[in-house]
């Protein structure tokens, strides 16, 4: 099988070194690191990703906007987003815009890579916490 | 006498508008420590993980006392990341609202029915303005008590972008020359004070509108963020 | 009339102490934050340089990614303590004191002299006692202001473990029968909702000294912890 191509996006480099870790041992392929929304939709103009991970609060082009613009350019990219509590105006704003899942960023390794493998096989995946904010 | 009255009275709205202000900035410091706290937390956390993915590839991990250090890590990192949720979750919920204060207001009048009508984001309006309206009801609803004989008081509070419009009406049928207490005077210095205006009308019961324009929401973009 | 004057009077207090209790609670969930996340992160501290340590003696910390990332997790943990700290510090500085309160209160009588004399510590006096001993001095200032030619006034408040006085004494010369107004009616009703008792005196100037007795500080001791 083919290694699946994994996007992450989040504004704090901690973060995006950590994913990549966690998600490289697994035996994903990561394409490529972003700090913002914007970035990530210039890497998919010219990229594939099968998946993209992304934070949802970051400069330029928060999450929301991003899953927006990625949803309509990018219909087969998978999109999950990462949450930290208190971004429920956020995820509210977001659901209509057709994430895959929303996954909270205090997590352990084990259900960020399994959310991962849910999306691929067309599941949509969101945290019980999260789904209580809402 | 009417001078020391007005001076209590803009004295205590001087007081409110300091309090609100206070809770303000109270909450932009709890809000503040979430997003630095709050994601730190979030970020250690995944680190923690990190480290715990590579040494388990390494075979480090089947060092007990590694092993359990990094749980024990991995679990301080979720207590705190908890508490803080919980934090910041009753900080929200202690704070005073101005729709809580509003509808107290409009709960403890009970000389006659009394409906509330309101438009708008309430919470919109600027401190100092909804301070100010609410003086401004207080001292009406008073007046409805001690000089009309309504049986229904109709109080409409609507919140624009680009103005904020009270008007408080009631069905009393007496009429006669208003003759310009304290009341009606600190209700027209209020609204001299914000730049709005005020009708009072005593056609069809009494009804008092005050309107008040704003220039620029500006400021209040500042306040939110 | 009066009876609507006394109703708005407890009503504001009703508001008062409710907002002293929120901004209580607020303090006390403030603190516990800081005691359990700030209690976290120092052992988080101390844990992930055990890990830097073991791992070093393994040789593992050798690895440029490992090292790297410890050494983050370390940074994240110090940021996050000092914004704790910094938040525990500035939420303690954003709240209304009792002490702040007072001083408002006595700076802004301005009919004629004012002295203030307080002892013991003044936060420790119950809310709900305190509220009740701020309207009992603005009562009694506005009658000074009213109804003496007094040009000093002496206030003081003495908050001991058992009991709280507040005595207010000002130097007028006009003595006359006291006929109870709102004023006087309002100050002993407050005080008799607290057990209290008041002693009104007209022999030499006009003073009034309110005594609360405190049967119990059990629930302050438990309000502070
Ligand atoms: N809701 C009302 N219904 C009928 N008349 C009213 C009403 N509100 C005010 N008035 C008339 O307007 C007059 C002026 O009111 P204003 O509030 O200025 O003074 P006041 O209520 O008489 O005294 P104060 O407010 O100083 O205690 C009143 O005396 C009354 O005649
Ligand atoms: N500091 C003072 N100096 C001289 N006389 C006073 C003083 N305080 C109160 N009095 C007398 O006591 C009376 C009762 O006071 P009280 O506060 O109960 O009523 P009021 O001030 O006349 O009216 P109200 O408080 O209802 O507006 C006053 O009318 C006044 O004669
Ligand atoms: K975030
Ligand atoms: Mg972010
Ligand atoms: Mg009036
Ligand atoms: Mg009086």
């Amino acid at each position: 099988m083919k290694k699946p191509k994994v996007l992450i996006v989040d504004d704090n480099p901690a973060v995006l070194d950590g994913l990549k870790i966690i998600i490289e041992l697994e035996n994903f392929e990561v394409v490529s690191l972003c700090t913002n929304a914007k970035e990530a939709i210039e890497f998919l103009k010219m990229w594939h990703a099968d998946v993209v991970l992304m934070d949802i609060r970051m400069p330029v082009m928060d999450g929301i906007e991003g899953i927006f613009n990625i949803k309509t350019k990018f219909p087969n990219v998978k999109v999950i987003i990462l949450t930290t509590f208190c971004e429920e105006d956020y995820i509210e704003k977001s659901l209509s815009f057709g994430a895959d899942g929303y996954i909270l960023k205090s997590s352990d390794a084990k259900h960020i890579v399994n959310s991962i493998l849910s999306v691929l096989d067309g599941k949509v995946v969101m945290d019980k916490e999260i789904a209580l904010y809402i | 006498l009417q001078l020391s009255k007005l001076k209590t009275q803009l004295l205590e709205s001087q007081q409110t508008i300091e309090r609100l202000a206070a809770q303000n900035k109270q909450m932009k410091i709890a809000t503040s420590l979430h997003d630095t706290v709050g994601h730190n937390l979030a970020a250690l956390n995944i680190q923690l993980n990190a480290i715990k993915s590579l040494l388990e590839k390494k075979g480090v991990l089947e060092d007990a006392q590694i092993s359990q250090i990094i749980s024990s890590c991995l679990q301080q990192t979720q207590t705190s990341y908890e508490s803080l949720r919980k934090f910041v979750y009753s900080m929200k919920n202690s704070f005073e609202t101005k729709e809580k204060y509003l509808s107290q207001l409009i709960e403890n009048f009970n000389f006659c029915n009394i409906t509330l009508n309101r438009s708008g984001d309430i919470e919109n309006i600027p401190s100092h303005v909804f301070e100010n309206l609410m003086a401004i009801l207080k001292e009406a609803l008073l007046n409805v008590a001690k000089h009309s004989n309504a049986t229904q008081v109709a109080v409409s509070l609507e919140s624009k972008p680009a103005y904020v419009r009270l008007a408080v009406h009631d069905n009393g049928k007496k009429k006669g020359e208003i003759k310009e207490g304290v009341g009606l005077m600190s209700i027209k210095l209020r609204a001299k004070s914000m730049g709005a205006t005020v009708n009072i009308d005593n056609h069809a019961g009494f009804s008092i509108v005050v309107f008040v324009p704003l220039k620029s929401r500006r400021e209040d973009y500042f306040e939110k963020t």
